[in-house]
């Protein structure tokens, strides 16, 4: 422990491994944005960082009401670390209702930093407190830090000749000026942020930039903490790095597909939680050669997505699963008409309407299975928000080659969860290769690749290679309508066999642990940050666990089964009934056991480490 | 979209070497050979010219004509036809469609297409009936009509698809019928001038589920009393020059025209460029039932502010560069 | 659906224990206290009443209503009701939607349910906005709109909900405003009382993603000048009766009136029976922007055709019996 | 061998147990009727039967082309049967390409009816024959007996005042009546038949009836045939017996299902092949209190069938696998608001619009699976166009009962093909149970019957109930919307457990053959028949093969598991790539094999014994 010539000598500097703080408060509190801007100081300050936004129904719910609690949760460290943490060691409440909605995750003996200001009567009625737990000894188990945040924030902008609702609103500033001090991070990045969001109100900016040094002072001259922390950067690979969600990296995924295969892209779809901020993202890159098409309903934007395709472009739609549910019958003609097309479906807690806010794994068979008829589709799952990126990419890439359709599951926590992201280099993104037919000699609109048994695109404007095509079973050359019996079973195993021989490119897998033994834990999608930090916590407890993850859900890889068959037990935890386990028991005859929850939430650590230990004993 | 001079295109440049399966006698050939009339006459090449149907006989159109074509779902070709056009302005896109496949199922993309002004041609082919599926009334049968599905007569007000299509906001509206070939054929020139969504609606005869349903506009005896032809800039006549239409208020009422009737000056003298609401009105009309172009105006059309938009972004912010998008605002090196 | 005389119902009578969960300031607010007020006087006892909606801020309206409710999926919420309407037509039933669930995804269904004239009380609120989305533009944004999706500005021409549901010959299209109570009102009572589908859109702010959409027309200052209240029977006056609208051929236009302006007598006497196009003319008007019944006529009412149809069969061949039904015609027997 | 005395003495009379028939022709020559007369006469003759019709492409073809030939074939025989036949033994051939498409198909030796009138130069050309192969010894493997129907129906008719066109039409009575005598069946059914049909115009009836007879005759005097056949009556169960499509068998029992639940049946419907007919059949039966509806789209028919559900009655949707892609977001509606609802699923050739008019069993993973979220759904398929008639009746039953969408599985094959149904007594049909909640007392809409696990179903009107349901995740109890995770949790597994529970009220599964060995061949849906004598034959064979029939899919019965258990192999014939066979590997990892075929065909028997000997092997 060492202190540092800038800080008051009285006050120990606290070094810590990892913290996991939440910020709480109303919709309106502005807790987003301070989650964010702290989570960014950390990252800058060479944290690794994990982000958990958590937001309430779609709907503002009434101020002060447990509906209306909206968190921000994020995990720093200065190792690597994998997920936003499990339970927070602080809390930022600013009002009862965001203390009670999130007081049983906080660490027995964690830190409340709690907005007295906003513990009023009224307040503490509609959280349906009877008394103040502030002060009725309820939170003995828990370290309080009592702060009048709003009276604090009044005072420093008494005299700005900002209205009283405007400054109510800058309170967040102050909560986030003290956990800046407390974790010692440099103001600069917050207020160069604050002054780009509200450009052209010179007020504003000056206003919030004062709360943030007043909240920033607070913590320096109140002798409210014996400590302030330290967490030291982590070794990340070198690079240059930003802070991304999964669906902004979605969305450069996508501009950057189009770049690297020289072709439109356009983006047919229709707003839905949790997908919309894609299509809100690739509005705005017009200038890159991406064409946004907000259609009037699901269907329209996938069909509109077909027809860019057909035309030689860069086909792609987004949704979430009500919405994929209504483009199967499209996605279906794709598979038939063998056009490229990229399908991004965000998942989200169902059936049904379900719950649009939160997350969930369980869209798995329907992208799988959901199509009448035979209709096999190459599904790709992302690990993680930045690992979007890189799937989207591969994704297009496999659509190109294969002249298939091909679907990335995504789901709201990576969705609108951060992580750093380590920049491309230009040489790291290889070109997609795009071949259109040209040539009219022999060109039939069906004869296929040897290789990929794709056949091949053509662009409408080619003289000369006129063809028709369309959702009837068609000739394995010609592309003409065919109901010849042989021909349709040679169409129905040819379909499977060109997404089937995709998995020959895959790469070999990687168990990460021992690569045989007691227990493989196989998971995908957005569960790899927890299974992994969970099977390293049981390595380091000398079990026998390891760890395999799952990109590619379709085709599998080939070198699945016998991975699967070097394990005496194998667990799948997934945040559904046990979709990837019926998958897996099918093929391989392995009897899987699952490890499931459906409550619209991430997987914790602990609770993996729990139920694993459980079935090792 | 740009015509350069084709030379020696002929009808037979667009047919194909697929049967032709319609029910011998389906108004369907009639339009078909319209088309393939008309197209050499456009001058653009055929590779350029792409043919979007849903599903349904009508729909079948793409495989009789040597372009590209894509037969694709039930009620979806606008759409497809929407990102298809709008990622490539230089194709000219038409789209085939039924009465069942535009109005029933597809309705929404039909009237989405229109408002937005889409540059697509449609073709609706409207046989009051389900022809592909057998017989089951469609959104433009008859009230009362028995049916397949029907069999003690249909209770649904019909569509009607002019009406739909101006309360849409279309900038080209006009219909024609599958045996009146050189009007037909004149409507196929017009749309393909126009800029924008141009709608056609083709009173088709199914002589197998529907036969007859627009004989009174057909056949020879009748045809006179019952086609009103409109033709912009002059008076609406019919009945050869025996009666006319006349506006009372908002009513368009039919009178006798020469002695013992009214004079032509007082006859409502056609403009296509009128607001929707005369067409509207005139399209109401069922006896006599006009034919032609109920509106054509001019209105921005969606591929172009698009391109326009993408542009101007451009001139705004350059074009876009991969590794400065990737890198957004907030970095940090590890090193 | 008969109403019986129930005494005593009050508003509260139709409140729900459910927290209200709309945005503070929400223009919802005020169409569901003008709902709660009407409500009580239709006589119709709470239990048969049914609210149906689809997916948005607004169609969360049925868990605020102290009656039966169902929040289905987007944009289906008039076909859902076609069915329980017909066969339930002891059942008052109301359709709650934006304009996203109503005029995007459930473009069709709307239209479909307006041509058959299905006996539904449809409320649309139309904010120009998708709300619960988070503020993307919707199919009544208007052009050049930036929201969320559009950063740069919609290239959409808007869709005119009156003119739409005019063109699928709705029975009953009327416009109000959410913060106009009195005329809302008067409005829910008129959509109470038409048999056949009524449609009614309603002007409503999203102070959270639109606000002010309709300013011009609230606003205390610009109100008078804006709005143009349609009544049948009356000259269409506006701005304190010192404006009017006259009619020049088809097109509606706006005239001073009184000294130095035409006189009353001259002014359009607006007429909910006419002939549709007259409404579609006014439908078109954007400044004034109309408010009142647009249209109401008599067509018959989808159930009770379908009621009359059974009715008919019933007579003709008897009420069915199933055993005589499985046995068909032809039979045989094994002993 | 004995001869009867109505006949003339010369002709043997051969007595056969079966014979499989097949009549083909172009699509305008009337062949359905033809082979439907035939069939019923054969059935009213005490024979059991079962047809299939194969229909060309939907639209009607030009006359003379292969693309245009339509067939029928019946099997009938004097013992049950399961299945039309695999190849026909007689062959009925209008026209060059009728021959030419059906040849393949024929049995060597068979006896091809060829009507030479039809082999004209453009027909044989259109046909793509060079020769006219009734003449130039390629038939040297077949009986052929060349008759000129054209010229003999034109005689028949001469003067009779009818046009050349409604001449030509009559030519396939003349088939019909030959063929009747063959079989020595009665005329009077099919003249019957032709008065009820032509009501209303007597020129035609007579015309028709002329032509029968002519051809009835010309069997008679026309020394063409050595020997008559006769084919005794089966010993089918005693009852009354009618013939029944799979299409006519749904239809009455949803009629059926109204009436006994004394609800009013409301069918929400889109027209779709081969699934319309439904829609067309209940459309006449007004006066039995049911309701059709043709909606706009098929998403609008299951939507307006569950605001019926909704309103209290017995709410059905009809479609095949486009059209349930669509009804899918539908579907979870229901699952979430817990309404009963009757769905189905007439398969047809896919993927995409596919093959509409060919038979399918590829949408049973569609159905389990095709929504989003977790959505359990239960499943039944029917085995044969009269067992559609119960499956729909049971399908009512659970939905009901357990307040679920129910899928009903059929497919082309069984919509179209017909049996020989014994009509149930009304005392076999039971009354469904319908309890609406009319108390108030402690009322909560999502309380649960402990046995069934069911919610109430309220019906809008009843006094007191008022309530609100809808697609957000609900309050386990009050229905409300929560977005609690734990409660999500619960009631995600709660609807699981309400679909299995139903499991618990089948009846114990029947194994055909003996109850444990060495291959148990597992079936479901309409391949029931084939796989039926398919195991039958290799057991007089003496194989060691057993037969499961499946017909809940969804849950699956809970002895499933430890029969599969008794057998050392385990095969799934599907006319799929294996889809129940991946359920099957997965729930009870058994290392089921499958035997697939995807030609828009039904199984043949041979096929199958073959293909399972060779497995045996
Ligand atoms: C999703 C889907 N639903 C239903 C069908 C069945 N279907 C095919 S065409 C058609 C209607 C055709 O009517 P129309 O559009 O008027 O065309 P026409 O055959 O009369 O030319 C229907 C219902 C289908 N192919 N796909
Ligand atoms: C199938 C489906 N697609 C998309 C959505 C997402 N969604 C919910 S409401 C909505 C639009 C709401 O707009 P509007 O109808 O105008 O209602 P408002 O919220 O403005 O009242 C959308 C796109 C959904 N719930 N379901
Ligand atoms: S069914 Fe009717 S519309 Fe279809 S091809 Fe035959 S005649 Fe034409
Ligand atoms: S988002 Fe807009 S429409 Fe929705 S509740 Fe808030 S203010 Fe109302
Ligand atoms: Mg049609
Ligand atoms: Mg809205």
């Amino acid at each position: 422990m060492q202190s540092q010539p800038a800080l008051k000598p009285e006050r120990r500097v606290e070094r810590l491994d990892a913290v996991t703080v939440r910020f709480a408060g109303d919709s309106g509190d502005g807790m987003q944005l301070t989650g964010s801007e702290f989570s960014k100081a950390s990252a800058i300050a060479g944290n690794d960082i994990r982000t958990f936004p958590d937001f309430p129904a779609e709907i503002r719910a009434p101020a002060g009401t447990l509906a209306g609690v909206s968190g921000f949760q994020v995990q720093f460290a200065s190792h690597p670390i994998y997920t936003p943490g499990d339970r927070p060691d602080v809390l930022v409440a600013m009002n009862p209702a965001a203390l009670k909605a999130n007081l049983p995750d906080l660490k027995p003996g964690g830190l409340i930093i709690a907005n007295t200001g906003g513990f009023t009567d009224q307040n503490l009625k509609k959280a349906g407190y009877d008394a103040n737990p502030l002060e009725d000894g309820s939170l003995a188990g828990y370290r309080v830090i009592p702060v009048d945040i709003t009276r604090l924030t009044e005072n420093a902008l008494h005299g700005s000749g900002l209205s009283a609702r405007e400054i109510a609103r800058s309170k967040n500033m102050f909560a986030l000026g003290l956990m800046l001090w407390l974790y010692q991070r440099p103001l600069e990045k917050a207020v160069a942020d604050l002054r780009s969001k509200f450009v052209g109100r010179p007020e504003i900016v000056e206003a919030n930039e004062k709360v943030l040094r007043a909240g920033h002072a607070y913590g320096e001259t109140a002798e409210l903490f014996t400590s302030v922390y330290e967490v030291p950067p982590a070794r990340l690979a070198p690079g240059t790095y930003r802070n991304i969600s999964g669906n902004q990296a979605i969305a450069l995924g996508i501009v950057a597909a189009a770049q690297l295969s020289g072709l439109k892209g356009f983006l047919g779809s229709y707003p839905i939680t949790p997908a919309s901020d894609i299509l809100h993202e690739l509005s705005r890159y017009k200038n890159y050669g991406v064409t946004t098409f907000q259609a009037e309903d699901e269907i329209a934007a996938i069909s509109a997505a077909i027809g860019a395709a057909f035309g030689g472009n860069l086909g792609i739609t987004t949704s979430s699963g009500p919405g994929i549910a209504l483009k199967q019958e499209a996605i279906n003609l794709a598979v038939m008409a063998e056009l490229p097309l990229l399908i991004v479906d965000v998942q989200r807690g169902g059936p049904s309407t379900g719950l649009p806010t939160k997350t969930e794994q369980a869209d798995l068979l329907q992208v799988l299975f959901g199509r009448n008829g035979e209709s096999p589709v190459p599904v790709l799952a992302a690990q993680s928000p930045g690992d979007c990126f890189r799937t989207v990419l591969e994704a297009a890439r496999i659509a190109i080659r294969y002249m298939t359709p091909v679907i990335v599951l995504s789901d709201g926590s990576i969705a609108n969860g951060q992580e750093p992201w380590r920049i491309p280099e230009p040489s790291e993104l290889e070109r997609i290769q795009v071949r259109f037919r040209t040539d009219p000699e022999g060109f039939q609109p069906y004869a296929r690749d040897p290789e990929t048994l794709a056949r091949a695109w053509v662009r409408p404007g080619t003289p000369g290679l006129e063809h028709r095509i369309g959702g009837l079973e068609k000739h394995h050359l010609t592309g003409a309508v065919s109901y010849d019996p042989k021909n349709h079973e040679l169409m129905v195993r040819t379909r499977a066999e060109k997404i089937e021989r995709i998995a020959r490119e895959f790469p070999p897998l990687e168990v990460d642990g021992s690569p045989s033994g007691k227990l493989l834990v196989v998971g995908w999608g957005s569960t790899y940050g927890a299974i992994a930090a969970a099977v390293r916590e049981l390595r380091r407890r000398g079990r026998d666990v390891s760890h395999l993850h799952l990109r590619y859900l379709n085709p599998l890889p080939r070198d699945l089964g016998e991975i699967l068959s070097r394990f005496e037990r194998v667990v799948v935890p997934e945040l559904n009934l046990g979709q990837l386990r019926t998958i897996l028991r099918s093929r391989y005859l392995v009897d899987a056991k699952g490890i499931n929850k459906v409550q619209g939430r991430p997987f914790q650590v602990t609770e993996l480490v729990e139920r694993i230990e459980e079935l090792l004993s | 979209m740009k015509a350069t001079a084709v030379v020696g295109l002929t009808r037979k440049d667009f047919q194909t070497d697929q049967e032709v399966r319609w029910c011998p006698g389906c108004g369907d050939y009639a339009i078909l050979a319209s088309v393939q009339k008309v197209l050499p006459e456009l001058g653009i090449p055929r590779e350029n010219i792409v043919f979007v149907s849903g599903i349904g006989c009508s729909s079948r159109f793409p495989y009789y004509m040597n372009t590209y074509g894509f037969h694709t779902i039930h009620g979806r070709a606008p759409a497809i036809a929407t990102g298809l056009k709008n990622t490539r302005p230089d194709l000219q896109v038409w789209v085939v469609t039924g009465d069942g496949d535009a109005l029933a199922i597809g309705g929404n993309h039909f009237l989405h297409a229109l408002r937005r002004n889409v540059d697509l041609k449609i073709l609706l082919f409207n046989n009051r009936v389900y022809g592909l599926t057998k017989g089951q009334y469609s959104p433009t049968s008859e009230f009362g009509k028995k049916a397949k599905s029907t069999p003690y007569g249909s209770i649904d007000e019909p569509v009607n698809p002019i009406q739909i299509a101006l309360g849409a906001n279309a900038s080209f509206v006009a219909r024609s019928i599958d045996v009146e070939a050189r009007h037909l054929q004149e409507m196929l020139r017009r749309m393909a001038e126009h800029r924008g969504t141009a709608v056609l609606e083709i009173l088709q005869n199914c002589n197998v589920f529907n036969d007859g349903a627009w004989d009174h506009l057909t056949n020879k005896e009748t045809k006179a009393e019952n086609q009103l032809v409109l033709e912009h800039g002059k008076p609406l006549l019919f009945a050869n020059g025996k009666k006319g239409i006349r506006l009372r208020g908002f009513v368009p009422e039919v009178v006798e025209v020469g002695e013992g009737g009214v004079d032509v000056s007082e006859l409502l003298v056609w403009d296509e460029k009128a607001p929707p609401a005369l067409a509207f009105a005139l399209a109401g009309l069922a006896s006599p039932t006009p034919i032609g172009v109920f509106r054509q105006v001019e209105r921005p059309v969606y591929h172009e502010l698009e391109e326009q938009q993408a542009r101007q972004v451009v001139e705004r912010l350059g074009p876009g560069e991969l590794s400065r998008l990737l890198a957004g605002r907030d970095t940090w090196t590890v090193e």
